[in-house]
């Protein structure tokens, strides 16, 4: 497809991206709830149906029909791309990604694989209750065979995706229904599918690398402006994808800045920021001070805005814990 | 045919329900409620007919995301629901819960749930314990058309009926999974027909008489209290509004609001109500003494002040 | 009645299982094998028939871990399969597979499952990719009674038959859930009376004959190709032995096992086609050829070396 | 119920703390696969149906129902013990976990609870399949609302157990069914039931600590005394519970030690062990080489013992990372 570049929201940057994945790719297969017809509940899939036929179809609310429809159909050289209408939803079916989809090319050694692409949506929003407001990219994040990926920003709504369907392997997309519909950008279209993995630097710094993914990134470059404002300077890294984690380029950024700060909506307590903190300590980088985790505290998603904000993290919080990390207020990360 | 009293009390009851969702829906409109809100107006019958058929001191109810009219017919104030949808600290959860996951045990209500199916297999469980506390209790699962094809409901339908478990599973069917219709999630769309596979009676009831559910609830009601088991009924009903509000419903065909309007489970009664004799100055009276009802309580929960964030890390634990 | 050629292909295949396995059952006793085995004798009339039935060059099984009498009846030698078991090199999928979650797709065998029930919904989807790419093939999901309460075997029946896909379900019934009886996991013992609710054909045949059993895949196949999409087979059989290798089968009521061990389809088998004239003599000597190419199998796998930890990081993506 | 020491299988002492549970406490119920009459697939059931009627009963193959059920008897007043016969089955159903047992007290601001324990058991043993392999213990850990043990010994099976029914939280307890028949020893049984949480030390040592959960615990064991000889004194803590995990005892060891190894059997990325080596990095902890984390690499669990052996974390494979740890082969983890 031709290079060109069009004014999307992230939702019309999504959908430029099935497009295309629909037209370039007659083996692709899209299915969902309210996908086709209704062109999804929140627009996404808008006039899919209309030009592709049966090639794009409503299912029933059975997700362990769909993520299985979509490893069978898979196996048998369709390349489905389905959609599990919340992060949430996906824990009645979770055992068709991690038992079925993850084993596929391993024990078959490579004779035959699950090239799925699973689109779902997860986070906070205002008035969401505690089951359509988890962020679980950690539990996808530790199954060995899958691949997964948050994008944050309109372009990467259309090149991870497209990434993500080119790739032979079990692919999970993590949007954020939040984005959606949150004004129009520049978006380039076409050009050649970029490969899976590889993060991306949405704010250069040298006071401290901050590695965040997903919405919350927002939140992260509103806090590195405003201290920039008081002469602290942060690098902001979007990691973009979970799995496979870019750890060179956090681990590049690092040896500039010498200070790590992880940010993430997901809670904190075994969420995928441990992850990348323990990556770094293992490899042994030299800190100024104690990394820093931010995410949500150990309670529930209350649906209740004023709750709700009081939980996932905000520019304040984050750029509080920007000023700990370069104050090294922390205690040192250990001396030799 | 029930005596007019006790239709009466059922107009007022779906009253109550329809005029509190018509101010839902405006408090959602302006803002004021923020987030996705699931409206019952249609439904009503279901819900004030199934309520009456239950012992709600013991009973209780396992309803879905479209939750309000259950918890409004569980006999909850229209003034701590309209509070909870706010994110009001005076919301029956403090705002926890919101629109689509708010929960109120002491009535009976043991909450929506806003995973389709997920609240069959609890009020499976529930059921389980009445078993062998010996309280005669009865949980009844409600459920909509959609989730009949939810693993978990299969599993929990199974599971009643091979412990005989003192579960009533109805399904609110109004043909529709948010923005498809049933044509899209089943091949046989007589789902009570699937009950006799498990061995359980089914049944397929007029979802939009309140006492035609009433009679069948209580029938249910009795088989589970006496040791019989489960019993699965298909209330067929319909949606007078979208599947949230905002929905613009364009994938309705032409004429069907229209026509369902015209079976309206109010409208059908006022119809059976004038019909034996009952005079239109009282059904009006009866409607303004529920619409000002509704619109203290709105005005009430509106004044209160949002749930306090100081206590939010409360509660996680035991 | 098929012509005897046929049924003493039938009885060939049906040894072979049969002997596999008890010489499977061998080297687990004797720690050649280690881990869960799950024997298939007394069911191989429903591996040899519905494979008999289908066309393994485009269509597609997607049996259980009770799987050697599918991978058999699929074509896949004696030889690679006893290497699997063995964790040797050798082995059909190099060891990584082992007994109970085994793959050979070059063969249509498109995987043993481990997971009661997920291979039903993925065998929908091969389906569902046979629809997309005109190939015209068939899949055949394979599970067992007990199997039917999974939410994922539901999900999966009914987004075949409102889809029309071109799958068969085939339930292996033969009563037991691991070392449980079927009226603990139903109350309606029938299980092909789950189909006519989903909108398909259900019918109950008699597993211990493949002649039977290939008569209805047959049929079931050629509606699938023909676009009417999924059928319900209910094949009814019985276990011969334990759910795996050393179960001592205290939970099985006196005289069943040698009851079944009567109507067991090699024993029906040959007592037709003696009753067809054909003499005992050929029958032994059928017999011998089958047992000498396990022995031979079984010992060749047994001499090679076990699978080399060198690679057993490949594979794990593209 | 009085103390008294008895010499049992761990299989028996999870036994006899079921049937002190069904005894003293007559609001528990115990259901699951195959669990009453055959008194389970690995015998640990055995005789409580028998010896407590209705309450113990086997259940249909339905882990949505089994653990749906559980939470709704919960809520009902009843003190469900559900089992799962491995943890790999429960992603079949792990909304309930997740979704549903996890936000029941939250949501009511404490009028309900879901008091329910879930045994179950997990990790490889020889010939099993990569779905009956898996260790999945950081899917749980992740879920603000539950709690997570591991008893790793005989007395643990027994404590721990009665711990997470005596908890009004929902609980998982992740058992192992290489442990359940692996000899007898002296367990305590009757006293009072110990409160949730809380390390154990299993060796004290004061050249490295490490911190290990679940059965991969005798390998460490195994390790730390062939490194006695050289002259390595390891401290092994058992973290026994995931979920609240003991980071006060990891910290109190490291201030003596200033090593940290972290060992687990499962898949290291994503694992447990990240949130601890974080956790650590975070408290600014001085330590004197790099943490390090040993679990199985980044593959599915291959059936073949030959291929097993070559990605569960070994007695070989842990020593080697204690030597590395204290001989700080590896960079120092940062200088001030
Ligand atoms: C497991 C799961 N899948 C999908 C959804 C998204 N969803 C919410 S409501 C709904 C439609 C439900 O239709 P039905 O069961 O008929 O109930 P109704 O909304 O008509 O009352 C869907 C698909 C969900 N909440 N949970
Ligand atoms: C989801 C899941 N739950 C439980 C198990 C454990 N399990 C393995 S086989 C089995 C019994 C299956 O019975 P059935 O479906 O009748 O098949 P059969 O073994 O009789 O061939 C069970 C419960 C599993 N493997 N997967
Ligand atoms: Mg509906
Ligand atoms: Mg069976």
């Amino acid at each position: 497809m031709p290079e060109q570049t069009r004014r999307l929201s992230y939702a019309e940057a999504v959908n430029a991206a099935l497009r295309r994945a629909l037209e370039e790719r007659p083996e692709t297969l899209l299915f969902g709830e309210d996908v086709a017809a209704p062109g999804g509940v929140f627009g996404v899939t808008k006039g899919l149906r209309t030009q592709f036929g049966d090639r794009v179809f409503d299912t029933p609310i059975s997700e362990s029909a769909i993520l299985g429809g979509a490893i069978g159909a898979a196996m048998f050289g369709r390349r489905p791309i389905a959609e599990i209408m919340w992060a949430d939803f996906s824990l009645v079916a979770l055992d068709q990604l991690v038992n079925q989809a993850a084993n596929v090319r391993y024990v078959s050694r490579g004779l035959l694989g699950a090239p799925i692409t699973v689109r779902t949506q997860q986070g906070s929003a205002p008035g969401a209750c505690a089951q359509h407001s988890q962020s679980l990219e950690a539990f996808f994040a530790h199954v060995p065979g899958l691949r997964v990926c948050m994008p944050a920003t309109h372009q990467d709504a259309y090149d991870l995706l497209l990434s993500a369907i080119w790739s032979d392997d079990p692919v999970i997309v993590i949007e954020n229904r939040t984005l959606y519909h949150a004004g129009r950008q520049e978006v380039r279209l076409g050009g050649d599918v970029p490969p899976v993995g590889g993060a991306a630097v949405r704010r250069p710094g040298s006071d401290v690398t901050v590695l965040t993914w997903g919405a919350v990134q927002q939140e992260v470059l509103a806090a590195a402006e405003r201290l920039s404002v008081q002469g602290i300077e942060a690098e902001v890294l979007d990691a973009r994808w979970i799995r496979p984690l870019d750890l060179e380029a956090v681990l590049g950024s690092l040896a500039r800045t010498g200070r790590l700060v992880v940010v993430h909506e997901a809670h904190t307590i075994g969420g995928v920021g441990g992850e990348v903190v323990a990556a770094v300590a293992e490899a042994g980088v030299p800190l100024r001070s104690a990394p820093i985790r931010v995410g949500a505290p150990p309670v529930r998603i209350p649906a209740a805005p004023s709750l709700a904000q009081a939980v996932i993290p905000s520019a304040d919080v984050i750029a509080d814990a920007l000023t700990r990390s370069v104050h090294g207020t922390a205690v040192p990360a250990g001396r030799g | 045919m029930p005596e007019t009293a006790t239709l009466l009390d059922h107009l007022e009851s779906m009253r109550r329900i329809r005029f509190f969702e018509e101010e839902a829906a405006r408090l959602r409109a302006q803002g004021d409620v923020v987030g996705s809100v699931h409206l019952c107006n249609g439904q009503e019958a279901i819900y004030t007919g199934a309520c009456a058929a239950l012992d709600l001191s013991r009973d209780a109810v396992f309803p879905t995301y479209r939750g309000h009219g259950w918890t409004l017919a569980c006999g909850v104030p229209p003034y701590p629901l309209f509070a909870e949808l706010l994110g009001r600290q005076s919301g029956i959860n403090g705002g926890r819960g919101g629109s689509a996951y708010l929960t109120a045990p002491e009535y009976g209500m043991y909450g929506e749930n806003s995973i389709v199916g997920a609240g069959a297999p609890i009020a499976a469980g529930a059921a389980l314990a009445a078993v062998h506390d010996g309280s005669g209790r009865v949980a009844l699962a409600a459920f909509g058309d959609g989730a009949m094809n939810q693993g978990a409901v299969h599993e929990a339908m199974n599971f009643a009926a091979v412990r005989r478990l003192p579960v009533i599973f109805l399904v609110e069917n109004n043909r529709y999974s948010e923005l498809t219709p049933i044509a899209a999630m089943v091949r046989v769309d007589l789902l009570f027909e699937r009950a006799s596979a498990y061995g359980m009676p089914g049944a397929r009831i007029d979802g939009n008489d309140p006492s035609a559910v009433r009679e069948a609830v209580s029938e249910a009601v009795g088989r589970a209290r006496s040791g019989e088991g489960p019993v699965l009924l298909e209330a067929m009903t319909q949606r007078l509004v979208g599947h949230y509000v905002g929905d613009a419903q364009r994938y309705r065909p032409a004429g069907e609001i229209e026509r369902a309007l015209a079976d309206e489970p109010i409208v059908r009664l006022l119809a059976v109500l004038r019909a034996a004799g009952v005079l239109q100055d009282e059904l009006d009276a009866g409607a303004d003494r529920v619409h000002a009802e509704i619109a203290e309580a709105s005005k009430r929960a509106l004044a209160d002040p949002p749930a306090a964030p100081t206590t939010v890390l409360e509660h996680l634990y035991a």
